[in-house]
């Protein structure tokens, strides 16, 4: 596989022959924290945010933890501070934690930026918001309800049981259930551990565990394909129906097959595109408190509410749509 | 038969909890799903009878999950560039013999500790993996899942193989006699060298077929689904070694089998399903799994005691 | 590694193995300062050469330094202690909950805390020693028990926060120049340094690991001192906890998953032996100085920040210095055997 | 006597091993006959361990050569002995402890490749009919773990035997057997002989190989200083041989009159160590010997009174005050001492300086506050190993670096260093070469005559008689009967085998 070695080549090529330091060229330096690196979703993050560096000519360094981890995420903003860099956006994985790193960025005049998932206000200018958790828990739980009739079992596949933003979806979830669909009964949360097989057994195990399960919601990205073969396996496709986030390309070929009924997810390679432009501006001062209007690059222009910059609905990848895009 | 106590110990324990599934949770027996559960557990099967021959030897193997992960990947990739199974296969085993080979060469060529070598080795393999390959999943082509068979076929092909691969273990380490010089070496190393036992082949080969056994078993996960996580297999070697330990093969060498650590294996891996079945919440799990190891050890503990060996 | 706590002459001082671990860690450093090391657009010294990096380092590696210190004496006892990363997360949310639930001061929280440390150290202690059992499998067990309590307790959602500034001080800011938790480290490392080379206990512990049939039939509390090992073990992981807690401000299930590996790393870098009764506490905090720098130093190197590989790279950097320095370890009696072949053919 | 004339079965001419700078052997010959027993005697350190393990392949030789049967044998490895007829009996058994004595026995016996099928059954019966030919009495299938140590020995003799070997080495083979076992083997070594085989017999008991041998080589530093035909040698011909100067008597006189009670038992009993009633008084300043055969309780007793194994039945009193040690720990507090058997696993700490080992038992009173004093340790150390004339080094040197004989003075000296009221000796003079054999007994004497109580576990009959004020005897976990310091042997033998004499 060519791109392996030529990544290893690179490695060993730039430690061997030391690379001038970073300050020899005189670019914007502009850093981009994921939750987890590995995360196919924000590997298509990043790859629009690599579009938009290229475009506006300025030094992307994309880094994170390879598991999602509130304490890596720290360390590596601390070690962004020295490295001096212009701007820094994260995807936090703990509010509160990340944001003690953020204002001794702020401090040291190190502009900061949050997206896909907010830090505490004071910590950051602005949030460049995907879509709020309320929005996605609601999206997905209509989507759900829509799919079953308002009534039925139905169970959720999560991350681990320790992932901050799950938790936070799963809250608005019951608020939403108990107010909305008395009858929609949730009947297990399952961790997978981020991992496509173990949420194929625990979607399994949901599966023989409660019979008239009618439909299984993943809300970490390698949960839905996991769930969907595991429905697929269990011969119940169409019976059992399969939602939840994920990215079109992991996911197209049981949403063809008619496993998975739809994936729910905002475009992610505008959310990394969107978040460097913002990031560009904030770092020029082109980008201000109070303005209520922001113009990105080839995507146009995005609507500001207060300090979020809103991305605009979650896509609702189906049938229909989803060859359409490629991340 | 006391000197198979803990082997009937454990698979009692795991009939009880069988029979108390029957009881609650019918519902668990229902042949399809339980045959997919199955199913994706006969990897770990696989390298839960590779671990018992290296807990067996007196070493162990901390880096299975890694070398899993490696050899899953790779055969992945191979396999989305076209290759026929009937390579790839073969070829994730022999990556992961190599590997093994690796920790071999340093245990038993060098005298390293095994636990620290290996732990090496698993850091360095599975960072070396999220280097090159940051995460992205491999998707492979369609004639890939179940071997191109059927599903039923398939996991009943997956299944039967592990099996297979048990009950060879299982004779081989009791009828031939280099299964025997397994244990020997277990045992005593300097005695088994007075044998005529050379103990360094003896580990170093214990050690490339852990690699090898992680390596087929890599195979027969990947054929279970159309794409490939990296993070696969990952927490695996903690797994196993519970498995086996519960099982009834001793850390300190020489002692168990793997019809035992196949009990082990079931009875740790029914907890989750059972758990989903019984309605008890997820977040009881890991609880649930560390009393079971404690239960197994204190047990042996207790029971030592009893034979008076405690003492001196 | 010397078996014996002798002030040692120059030579054996010049010659062991901490003072070629302290050459290897010198030498990192430098190179980490020249090619980390640079000025950005806007003239300021930027990356590893900079104070803030350098305390930086330091309040990275308090929790996993800690942990090392904890596991030195375990490891001396031919034990070890797989535990003790799930152990500071059991600590952590029980910290958190005592002070935010329980409505308790901090100080009176943080005492529990280390008392529930201490608890979960003799879980350990008494299961190793009342009944005999491999430590290996023991701590595998609470491994997952400690985590798996910690997850139970909080069922894996409630996130504590919004400490008081006055505990947030102690991992977020500075006393006397040196981030506070650092001063906190130095204290648990002379505590424990003290214990191990200059009193009866360490040397017991040493027996422990080279022989506890002898140590035993020498009249030494056997038990008594192996079960000392862990409850110490214990009680340093609830410190750690406490500072890691304040470090990010927030107490999670999740808290410290994996550190055991990284302080197993560290102390066997170190030079003390998996085997028992070899190795120093001045080993271990080398050991742990030299992955921590190595770590963060790679983080500051450019051609490793582009391709965003720090962790994996001195992950991967880690384990080989790990193999290098147990077969460093053995090279003497590796070279000495061949010395009698070649006098033998 | 046979003709020395004919081909000799195995020859060793001029042969040379150095362990790195140690100088093991320089220039051994030796040669065994078909059908004969040849003793081979020498101090410890002698080289006779190394030249067995050049026999039996498991060393090589640095220079000389070996020829069995007139064919040379260059790079010989255990399994090429063993093909060749080549079986030893180790003095400590090399067996596999988790795995059963049939599978022992047929890991040693059966030849063969890797890929071939064990043959449970015919492994069974081969043990079991092993077995019987040497008169042990447990069954093949029991774990060797659950043996006792002289059990463990006669599966190593069972192996030899097995082998139908040529050549058959016993390495001190009745260190840790009973007086009815020894007579077995004693039986089993002259069946060999009359077979034909050659038996290369080790030992430090002269009576036994006047007793069992046709030749006899003694081993100097090295060396091998001469052999003879048994019958044409006396005993302190022999010592003089070994030990290379006239040692006068091998027992000191009792000068001491015994003082006040310092140990009394009262009915004492331990159920886990399988011992009871015991009731005696042992005074100040005698030597009070404990014959009796291996398992009699002689070793349990003494590990009750030392807390590992706790009384559960009668009453111990000390100075007249009654106690309980529950561990080591108390025991030592207490005043008691005992230096153990097995001295490589309990005596000392092979990878510690002497140093350490010889504060070992008195960390409280050496470094009060648990803090150590490195001076006060050194100085400790250097004082007991000039008392004691150990030869080592220094106080710095390695426990394991030192020959057997000193290596039971440091662990005696550790004991010494408390101070004790009651000083507990198991097998003192066990695997100890002649020389070191009488200073022990020496130093045995003089702190009797220091007013010490002493307790002297010894299966070496003519040691008890020679040593003892008073000689308790133990059979089936009791104490049998307590006699006289000068009594005749067989009374004493009659009493531990239970015969009224």
């Amino acid at each position: 596989m060519n791109p392996i070695a030529r990544r290893l080549a690179a490695a060993l090529g730039l430690l061997l022959s030391l690379t001038p330091a970073l300050a020899a060229d005189a670019r914007l330096m502009i850093t981009m924290m994921p939750k987890a690196k590995g995360n196919a979703y924000f590997i298509s993050c990043k790859a629009g945010a690599d579009r938009a560096a290229k475009e506006l000519g300025v030094e992307l360094l994309f880094d994170g933890p390879t598991d999602s981890n509130a304490a890596k995420q720290n360390e590596i903003v601390e070690n962004w501070i020295t490295l001096g860099v212009d701007v820094i956006t994260v995807a936090a994985e703990n509010k509160e934690g990340i944001s003690t790193a953020l204002r001794k960025a702020q401090k040291q005049g190190i502009k900061v930026l949050t997206y896909d998932a907010d830090a505490l206000p004071d910590a950051r200018s602005f949030f460049v918001n995907q879509a709020t958790p309320q929005g996605i828990a609601y999206g997905l739980l209509d989507e759900a309800a829509r799919l079953c009739g308002e009534e039925g079992e139905f169970a959720i596949i999560t991350a681990t049981l320790t992932a901050g933003n799950q938790r936070e979806w799963l809250k608005h979830m019951d608020v939403r259930l108990a107010e909305k669909y008395p009858k929609l009964k949730l009947v297990a949360v399952r961790p997978s551990d981020d991992l496509k097989d173990k949420a194929q057994s625990e979607a399994t195990a949901l599966m023989s565990a409660n019979p008239n399960l009618k439909l299984i919601m993943a809300i970490c990205t390698p949960g839905t394909p996991g769930a969907a073969e595991a429905v697929k396996q269990a011969g119940k496709t169409g019976k059992v129906k399969v939602i939840g986030l994920g990215l079109p390309n992991e996911n197209k070929r049981y949403v063809h097959e008619g496993v998975t009924e739809s994936v729910m997810l905002w475009n992610t390679e505008d959310l990394g595109y969107l978040t460097v432009y913002a990031a560009a501006a904030l770092a020029k001062d082109e980008l201000k408190p109070g303005a209520t209007q922001f113009k990105a690059g080839t995507l146009g222009a995005f609507e500001i509410r207060g300090d979020n910059i809103l991305l605009g609905k979650p896509y609702i990848f189906n049938k229909a749509n989803i060859d359409r895009f490629d991340f | 038969m006391n000197r198979y106590f803990r082997e009937i110990s454990v698979t009692a324990a795991l009939g009880l909890v069988l029979l108390a599934m029957a009881v609650f949770a019918p519902g668990f027996f229902q042949p399809q799903p339980l045959l997919s559960l199955v199913t994706r557990e006969a990897p770990t099967l696989v390298v839960a009878c590779g671990m018992a021959l290296v807990i067996i030897s007196r070493q162990i193997d901390i880096s299975v999950g890694s070398q899993f992960s490696v050899c899953s990947i790779c055969a992945g990739v191979l396999a989305a560039r076209g290759w026929p199974l009937a390579v790839v296969g073969p070829a994730a085993a022999a990556l992961g013999a190599l590997l093994g080979a690796f920790n071999g060469v340093l245990v038993a060529g060098l005298r390293l500790p095994s636990i620290v070598v290996t732990l090496a080795t698993m850091v360095m393999l599975r960072q070396g993996l999220n280097l090159v390959q940051q995460g992205a999943f491999v998707n492979l082509p369609d004639r890939v899942q179940w071997f191109g068979l059927s599903q039923a076929a398939g996991q009943w092909t997956l299944v039967g193989a592990a099996l297979v691969l048990l009950v060879i273990f299982g004779l081989a380490m009791r009828q031939l006699a280099t299964g025997r010089w397994v244990y020997a070496v277990g045992t005593d190393d300097e005695a088994a060298r007075l044998a005529g036992i050379r103990p360094q082949l003896v580990t170093f080969l214990v050690f490339v077929l852990m690699g090898l056994l992680a390596g087929v078993a890599a195979t027969m996960n990947i054929v279970q689904s159309p794409q490939v996580q990296p993070a696969v297999g990952s927490g695996l070697e903690l797994k196993v070694i519970a498995a086996v330990v519960v099982g009834g093969v001793a850390i300190s060498g020489g002692r168990g089998n793997v019809w035992g650590a196949f009990a082990g294996l079931l009875l740790l891996a029914c907890v989750s399903p059972a758990l989903t079945h019984l309605h008890v919440e997820a977040y009881w799990e890991k609880t649930i799994q560390g009393a079971i190891i404690l239960l197994a050890v204190v047990a042996d503990g207790l029971r030592q005691r009893k034979r008076g060996e405690g003492q001196a | 590694m010397s078996a014996d706590e002798h002030p040692p002459a120059w030579r054996k001082l010049l010659f062991s193995y901490e003072s070629l671990l302290l050459v290897v860690l010198v030498a990192e450093w430098f190179f980490f300062y020249r090619y980390g090391t640079t000025t950005n657009r806007r003239g300021v010294l930027v990356g590893f050469g900079t104070l803030d990096r350098q305390f930086d380092i330091l309040r990275h590696s308090c929790e996993i330094g800690l942990l090392a210190l904890a596991l030195t004496p375990v490891i001396l006892t031919a034990g070890i202690d797989l535990s003790v990363g799930s152990l500071l997360g059991l600590c952590a949310i029980t910290f958190g909950m005592l002070w935010h639930d329980g409505g308790l001061s901090i100080p009176v929280a943080a005492a529990l805390t280390l008392g529930v440390g201490a608890l979960g150290g003799g879980l350990n202690a008494g299961l190793i020693t009342i009944l005999r059992l491999p430590p290996l499998i023991v701590t595998l067990g609470t491994y997952s028990l400690f985590r798996g309590l910690a997850e139970a307790i909080t069922h894996g959602a409630v996130t504590y926060t919004d400490f008081p500034a006055s505990f947030l001080y102690l991992g977020q800011e500075r006393w006397l120049g040196l981030p506070t938790q650092a001063w906190l480290f130095l204290l648990a490392a002379v505590v424990v340094w003290v214990l191990v080379h200059r009193t009866t206990f360490g040397r017991s512990f040493r027996v422990i690991g080279f022989s506890p049939e002898g140590a035993r039939y020498a009249g030494l509390p056997v038990g008594r001192r192996t079960a000392l090992v862990y409850v110490l073990a214990g009680l340093i992981a609830a410190l750690a906890a406490l500072i890691y807690t304040a470090r990010l401000g927030q107490a999670k299930a999740d808290a410290g998953t994996g550190y055991e590996l990284f302080a197993i790393t560290a102390v066997v870098l170190g030079g003390t032996s998996i085997f028992g009764g070899r190795g120093s506490i001045t080993g271990t905090l080398l050991g742990v100085a030299a992955i921590a720098v190595l770590k963060n130093g790679l983080a500051c190197l450019p051609a490793v920040i582009r391709l965003n590989a720090a962790e994996e790279m001195s992950g991967m950097l880690t384990g080989a210095l790990l193999l290098l320095a147990l077969t460093g370890s053995i090279l003497p009696k590796i070279l000495s055997t061949l010395r009698t072949r070649r006098q033998a053919g | 006597m046979r003709q020395t004339t004919s081909a000799p079965l195995l020859r060793l001419e001029g042969i040379k091993k150095n362990y790195g700078a140690v100088r093991a052997l320089q220039g051994v010959d030796f040669e065994l006959q078909a059908g004969e027993v040849h003793a081979l005697l020498g101090e410890n350190g002698a080289g006779k361990s190394t030249l067995i393990n050049l026999i039996t392949g498991a060393r090589r030789p640095d220079a000389g050569t070996l020829t069995l049967a007139g064919r040379p044998l260059p790079g010989l490895d255990p399994a090429a002995a063993r093909a060749l007829g080549i079986a030893c009996v180790h003095q400590q058994p090399a067996l596999f402890a988790e795995l059963s004595v049939a599978e022992n026995i047929g890991l040693r016996l059966e030849a063969g490749g890797a890929w071939r099928r064990v043959d449970w059954p015919r492994r069974e019966a081969r043990a079991a009919e092993l077995l019987q030919r040497i008169g042990a009495e447990f069954p093949a299938s029991r774990t060797v773990r659950e043996l006792s140590m002289p059990e463990q020995q006669l599966v190593e003799i069972a192996c030899a035997l097995g082998v139908g070997a040529r050549i058959v080495i016993m390495d001190e083979p009745t260190s840790s057997l009973t007086r009815r076992e020894q007579e077995q083997l004693y039986g089993i070594v002259r069946g060999l002989r009359a077979a034909g085989t050659g038996v290369i017999y080790i030992s430090h008991r002269l009576e036994e190989i006047f007793a069992l041998a046709d030749r006899v080589t003694v081993l100097r530093d090295g060396v091998s200083v001469g052999t003879h035909a048994v019958a044409a040698v006396t005993e302190p011909e022999l010592i003089r041989l070994m030990v290379g100067r006239e040692v006068s008597q091998l027992y000191p006189p009792a000068e001491s009159a015994p003082g006040a009670a310092v140990l009394e038992l009262r009915g004492v009993g331990c159920r886990a160590a399988g011992m009871h009633g015991v009731s005696c008084t042992v005074h100040a300043g005698e030597v009070f010997g404990l014959a009796g055969l291996v398992g009699a309780g002689r070793t349990e007793l003494a590990r009750t009174l030392f807390g590992l194994t706790p009384a559960d039945a009668g009453e111990i009193l000390l100075h007249g005050r009654r106690i309980h040690p529950r561990s080591p720990p108390e025991a030592v507090a207490l005043g008691i001492a005992y230096v153990p058997e097995d001295r490589r696993r309990h005596g000392i700490v092979l990878e510690m300086p002497v140093a350490h080992n010889l504060t070992m038992a008195v960390h409280p009173r050496l470094f009060p506050g648990a803090w150590l004093r490195f001076g006060a340790e050194q100085a400790l150390a250097r004082e007991s190993l000039r008392d004691l004339a150990v030869k080592c080094p220094g106080p710095d040197a390695l426990g394991g670096s030192l020959s057997g004989g000193n290596q039971q003075k440091v662990s005696l000296a550790r004991w010494l260093a408390t101070r004790p009221k009651l000083l507990i000796l198991d097998e003192p003079t066990q695997g100890v070469d002649v020389g070191a054999k009488s200073e022990i007994h020496r130093i045995i004497r003089r702190l009797a005559r220091d007013g010490l109580a002493v307790i002297m576990i010894s299966s070496d009959l003519p040691e008890v008689l020679g040593m003892s004020d008073r000689i308790g005897v133990m059979r089936g976990g009791t104490l049998a009967a307590v006699l006289p310091g000068k009594s005749d042997p067989h009374t004493v033998m009659a009493a531990a085998l239970g015969q009224s004499s």
